[in-house]
């Protein structure tokens, strides 16, 4: 359990060429093709991130805007201040002491209590915000003026991919991992082998939480100026759900097959149909519900089942010759 | 018997509502005991059985497992002081494979293994419980018999000081059963401690030192089996449940 | 008592929101996140109704809820049916509604925006003062007060009196004992949803009388409805006109007596504090 | 097989992008390029304000033939897409529209913040960005940061403190007291107006009696307003978003707040504000303003209702038009589409718009209309830093 495979290491000289391979977008093309790929990473870290956590507990967290808008406002408030990669850590432990004292405070609760509260919790955090503003400082908006430029954002985003792909690698591999598939299985089992099922809970939800806060300060020089509204969207966090769902949240790469094509075919939608697009994407969102029941990495598992089976039904017949 | 106790269930109840599911029961299980929790249904059997293992929270009373205070502790901290179960019905954990639900009981409770001497380990306990060189089978398609026994390996992998059995040899056929009471009589002769709930009257009587009848939540009877069995409340208590 | 009446003003206009809603999540179990576009449609449609054909939006709501049960029904029919019975677990059945009512959200409010265009709408009616205890509030608010009140008297009634009520009261606690004893739950089911659906339309048509409204602002009454639903427990309409009444008292309170920039963050500590305390809702049972 | 089917499914939908995005480009067209919300919370206000104007100004320059490029007459050819107001996909489309479309012009987005997310990237491939709607009190400092943004709104402390200078006249003419009541949305727009009104306020002798914040998307005003009555100021200032300002309005017209002064923020120069009040806007100040009277508007007015069935508001609506005029006047000067000279042509020209002749002082418009007022069914600019054409300002009586 604890050396790796041959077959972890070809995926991990895969995974290394991928990234390579992926890395050097920016010197292709430095336009809309590069701005569509920093969407795609952003939504690939954040879905993959989301997943950590919701994936094996079952929880769906709407809470990713507001870990992503503190990691946004870390940067807004520090950026004359403090280096930017100071800043990244700040965020990801803001952020995930936030996730800590929420997890604490709600993970007991079961599923669509856990949904609505997570959705309150990043409008709280938003008016919060907001008000401690008004109140206390001159203006609402934050102006983060740096040097980077989409490819900055695109490596950094790449980088934290990797991270994320890493960590979640070295979760699966850990006690923790293992604690959450049984605690995916049958919570009661879970505590009576003696696993803290509350704390793995709030473990996973930091490191989650931590992502995607640093995600959202990685993205706060894209914005230029920081407004609650667009660090704080509400839709950051729908987005994030539905392309991992869309995906599939039973593997760790599930979601980027959310994530890819679904960033690709929205984006042709609103590009081919701007005055349709609501139209058209909610009919598309739709027909993938019903047809893609179990998402895209669903449908793959599907047909290598059936591959499998047919394997499976041939040896069955050499055996009994 | 000249051994300590290591259980002790001092006054404990459990009341749901209304519902008074277990009155203020006392009795104690030594150090290498087996003894079987019997009674008619719904007499608080299941339910003093989640008051030890922390599923439930007595509303009052103690229960103390080698002196220290358990009761109210999280079922998590219980387990890793060396409780371990089996469930009423039962409960494998189907999207792992036969020796990973083996592992599970090894890695997070009263033994702390992981790795290559979990897996061993898991291995051999397989092997104990009739299931040797299935462990990578998956577990959706086991009969009921070696779900039961997979049960058993995952509760036995933690080395518990205490193994509770709810109905572990319910719904197995004749056959069945006799394996499942060597194998309990087994793991008896290996001096460990045990405290079966069982409607199975001819298991309690071949295996147990003492048993415990509870009816209507309250201990009625508690004693060598010959002696209990024979008394008049208990003979009542049973009859008038199984009858009516 | 100026707070007092505002508040239950506010508190009977969330009712409003949230009474669909209840029905829709507590029986059928559809998480219907396009529940604000369909408020919005009928505000639009009210608000045609008046405006080309003069009819008084509380009279228009003898059509509009017809209507929306009718829609309601078939895109129960239709859209949600499947997912229902696909769905192997509750829980399925709430990824799958959350996704499916989410596309149907886009779809509701593409066609808003076909129709009707992106901009704001309002007009005038009712929209004179009245005079209670000597504070003038405005009688369309009243009158869907009034409304709200009589709309939740009614369903309760229809709901605790009557045996298709008691039946559905039974879908939306146990759908699978409910089959046993004849209940024909898929039928249950649809109903419940259509009849969220005309409930939701009704609350539009009376809400159109007195907020602005525009084609992309469904989620903030879906967030709200969500919000009352889940606090005062899932398919409870008592909880529900509870937890509606609390929070207009509450967010009035806190504007009136601490900083109207609080109103929201008061709204959310509420919505913390019952889940915390009474996880099940308000008037929810423990479960066993 | 997973990675397989991966590729396979990426190449496909790269391909099926590929093969949709090919663009039709007709010769000689000068293509022009918009992003702006049509879903999203500031839907509401770029239906109003941003794309009529625009499909208005397409409309008009192709049916003169085309803009005058050196002597040749060129059509244009609009390229419109929907930002869902986020920053994202503005970006993203801001992009596309400079290396996919290739478009010749880029008209920037709607609202401040998107504005200022975009204007690294404008700035990047040399567009002129003509910003409209975004009102910040940073135009300076950006038309320092990027040289080829111009800035045409003005500033919110400008709107504040005319504000409060047409106060204090009607003060001085005895027609209000001093006691006022400030409100602002806690957003941008909303506290920048309130963090420069309330100290002009208060250095003019005005006495605030009541001042309070409230959140975005606020439905609720009646705690507010009820407050404010009960302090009994003559005049009531709320700096509102476009919800806010109907809503505000309708409750204060119920509540029968007695002030003599009413003015609200963004939206009340939508024509739609009058149709939801009706007599009750009349007297009404508010945010903008234009020289409503004059042929140039009434004119723009009378057209854009023809040819897009929305009618314009009485503020940045023409403004938006008029940056367009100037884009089109700038590129006939310049006799060519690169992008430079175009830029070279907008900062030192001098054109005639809608909006009166207009002329780029360190590119930014700094005569601009600030407060408008309802009178008699037609929003009249009464304060402006010195546009000229200002009505006098008229008392609020009553809400019938």
């Amino acid at each position: 359990m604890t050396r790796l495979s041959e077959k972890e290491l070809r995926i991990a000289v895969l995974a290394i060429v991928g990234f390579a391979a992926v890395a050097t977008i920016p010197l292709f093309d430095d336009g809309y093709y590069l701005s569509l790929s920093v969407n795609i990473a952003l939504y690939a870290v954040l879905c993959t991130a989301w997943t950590l956590f919701s994936g094996p507990t079952h929880y769906i967290s709407l809470a990713t805007a507001a870990f992503f808008g503190i990691g946004t406002y870390t940067v807004g408030l520090g950026i004359d201040v403090l280096p930017f990669p100071v800043l990244l850590v700040i965020a990801a432990i803001a952020s995930g002491l936030l996730a800590g004292l929420v997890g604490v405070a709600t993970l007991r609760l079961s599923g669509v209590y856990f949904v609505i509260f997570t959705l309150g919790l990043a409008e709280l955090v938003r008016q919060v915000v907001t008000w401690l503003q008004t109140n206390f400082t001159n203006g609402v908006g934050l102006y983060v003026f740096t040097d980077m430029g989409e490819k900055h954002i695109f490596w950094m985003l790449l980088a934290l991919a990797a991270v994320v792909y890493v960590t979640g690698w070295l979760i699966n591999r850990s006690r923790l991992g293992f604690a959450m598939r049984i605690i995916g299985n049958d919570e009661l089992v879970a505590r009576h082998v003696g696993i803290d099922v509350a704390r793995a809970k709030v473990i996973l939800f930091v490191v989650s939480g931590a992502f995607i806060g640093v995600t959202g300060a990685i993205l706060a020089p894209r914005f230029a100026y920081v407004e609650p509204p667009s660090a704080f969207n509400p839709v950051i966090s729908f987005q994030v759900v539905i392309m991992a769902l869309l995906g599939g949240t039973g593997r760790l790469w599930a979601p980027l097959l959310g994530v890819i094509p679904f960033t690709i075919l929205f984006d042709q939608i609103s590009s081919r149909f701007p005055n349709h697009t609501s139209l058209l994407i909610g009919v598309a969102f739709m027909a993938i519900v019903y047809f893609l029941p179990r998402g895209v990495s669903g449908l793959i598992e599907d047909l290598r089942k059936v591959r499998g089976d047919f394997g499976s039904a041939a040896k069955a017949k050499e055996a009994v010759r | 018997m000249s051994s300590r106790s290591l259980l002790s269930v001092e006054t404990v109840r459990k009341a749901f509502g209304g519902l008074v599911a277990v009155n203020d029961v006392d009795f104690s299980v030594k150090e290498s005991e087996l003894i079987g929790l019997i009674g008619p249904n719904g007499s608080g059997k299941t339910t003093m059985m989640n008051l030890i293992s922390g599923a439930l929270k007595p509303t009052s009373g103690t229960i103390r497992l080698d002196g220290e205070v358990i009761s109210g502790m999280p079922a998590h901290q219980i387990a890793r002081r060396g409780v371990a179960r089996t469930f009423q019905l039962v409960r494998i954990l189907p999207s792992l494979s036969a020796i990973e639900n083996v592992i599970a009981g090894a890695v997070f409770g009263h033994v702390r293994a992981w790795g290559d001497d979990a897996y061993r380990e898991a291995e051999v306990l397989l092997d104990r419980v009739g299931l040797g060189r299935r462990g990578g089978a998956p577990t959706g398609s086991m009969t009921y018999i070696d779900q039961k026994r997979l049960e058993l390996a995952r509760a036995l992998a933690s080395n518990p000081r205490l193994l509770l059995l709810d109905e572990w040899l319910a719904g197995l056929n004749p056959s069945e059963l006799k394996i499942g009471i060597e194998l309990i009589r087994d793991l008896r002769e290996d001096g460990r401690t045990i405290i079966m709930v069982e409607h199975v009257m001819d298991a309690i009587r071949s295996l147990c030192d003492r048993c415990v009848v509870m009816s209507s939540g309250v201990k009625i009877a508690d004693g060598s089996v010959h002696e209990v069995l024979s008394r008049p409340e208990v003979v009542t208590a049973y009859l008038g449940a199984d009858d009516a | 008592m100026d707070i007092l009446i505002t508040g239950t003003v506010l508190g009977g206009t969330y009712a409003l929101i949230a009474l669909g809603l209840t029905l829709q999540y507590g029986v059928a179990r559809i998480m219907n996140l396009a529940n604000g576009e369909n408020l919005v449609l009928a505000c639009f449609c009210a608000f045609w109704l008046y405006s080309t054909a003069s009819i008084n939006p509380v009279l228009g709501i003898v059509l509009i809820a017809p209507g929306a049960f009718v829609l309601n029904w078939l895109i129960y029919d239709f859209a949600m049916k499947p997912l229902v019975n696909r769905a192997k677990n509750r829980g399925q059945l709430e990824v799958d509604s959350i996704l499916a009512t989410f596309g149907l959200m886009f779809i509701m409010q593409g066609v808003m925006l076909l129709v009707f265009g992106g901009g704001y709408y309002s007009y005038n009616f009712l929209s004179e003062p009245v005079q209670i205890l000597g504070e003038n509030y405005g009688l369309n608010r009243i009158v869907a007060l009034i409304a709200a009140a009589v709309i939740a008297l009614g369903l309760y009634v229809f709901l605790y009196r009557t045996r298709y009520g008691t039946a559905i009261r039974a879908v939306s606690v146990n759908p699978s004992s409910a089959s046993l004893v004849a209940i024909n739950v898929e039928r249950a089911s649809a109903f419940a949803f259509a009849l969220g659906g005309a409930l939701t339309a009704a609350a539009g048509a009376l809400l159109s009388t007195f907020y602005t409204f525009n084609s992309s602002m469904g989620v903030i009454f879906t967030m709200k409805a969500l919000i009352i639903v889940i606090m005062g427990g899932v398919g409870d309409v008592r909880g529900a006109v509870l937890a509606a009444l609390l929070l207009g008292l509450t967010e009035t309170a806190v504007a009136s007596l601490i900083d109207p920039g609080l109103t929201l963050a008061a709204t959310y500590t509420l919505f913390i504090l019952v889940l915390l305390f009474r996880p099940q809702g308000i008037f929810g049972r423990q479960e066993a | 097989m997973e990675r397989r089917t991966l590729m396979k499914t990426f190449a496909a939908t790269l391909l099926a992008g590929a093969v949709l995005a090919g663009p039709a480009v007709a010769e000689g067209t000068i293509k022009i390029g918009a992003s702006a919300p049509k879903t999203g919370p500031l839907a509401g206000g770029s239906a109003v304000t941003y794309w009529p104007a625009i499909q208005l100004w397409v409309h008009d320059v192709n049916e003169r033939g085309g803009i005058d490029v050196g002597g040749t007459k060129m059509k244009v050819e609009l390229i419109e897409y929907d930002d869902r107001t986020s920053n994202e996909e503005a970006i993203k489309n801001i992009q596309r529209l400079a290396t996919v479309d290739k478009v010749d012009f880029i008209i920037p987005p709607y609202g401040t913040g998107i504005n200022l997310a975009t204007a690294p990237l404008i700035a990047k491939y040399g567009y002129p960005h003509i910003a409209v709607t975004a009102v910040t009190d940073g135009v300076d400092e950006f038309a320092d940061r990027w040289p080829n943004s111009f800035w045409t709104l003005g500033t919110s402390t400008a709107f504040a403190t005319t504000l409060v200078d047409l106060l204090k006249g009607m003060r001085d003419a005895g027609q209000i007291n001093d006691k006022v009541a400030v409100v602002n949305v806690a957003d941008a727009f909303g506290i920048e107006l309130a963090n420069a009104g309330k100290p002009a306020l208060k250095d003019a002798g005005f006495d605030i009696v009541y001042e309070t914040s409230y959140p975005l998307q606020q439905q609720d005003f009646a705690p507010i307003i009820s407050s404010a009555k009960n302090a009994n100021p003559d005049t009531f200032i709320a700096f509102s978003y476009p919800g806010d300002t109907f809503g505000l309005t309708k409750q204060a017209a119920i509540a029968d707040l007695p002030v003599k002064a009413y003015y609200v923020g963004v939206a009340t120069a939508f024509p739609a504000f009058a149709a939801a009040n009706g007599p009750a806007a009349n007297g009404v100040l508010g945010a903008g303003g234009v020289n409503a009277a004059s042929d140039k508007y009434q004119d723009f007015m009378k057209r854009q209702i023809e040819v897009t069935g929305s009618a314009p508001d009485f503020w940045a609506s023409p403004v938006q038009y008029a940056s367009l005029e100037v884009l089109e006047q700038a590129i006939t000067s310049a006799g060519t589409l690169d992008k430079a000279a175009v830029i070279d042509a907008i900062k030192n020209g001098t054109f005639d718009t809608i909006m009166g002749e207009w002329k780029f002082d360190h590119n930014v418009i700094r005569k601009y209309w600030t407060v408008g007022q309802w009178q008699d069914g037609v929003f009249h600019g009464v304060a402006s830093t010195g546009v000229g054409g200002e009505v006098a300002p008229i008392v609020k009586s009553g809400w019938n």
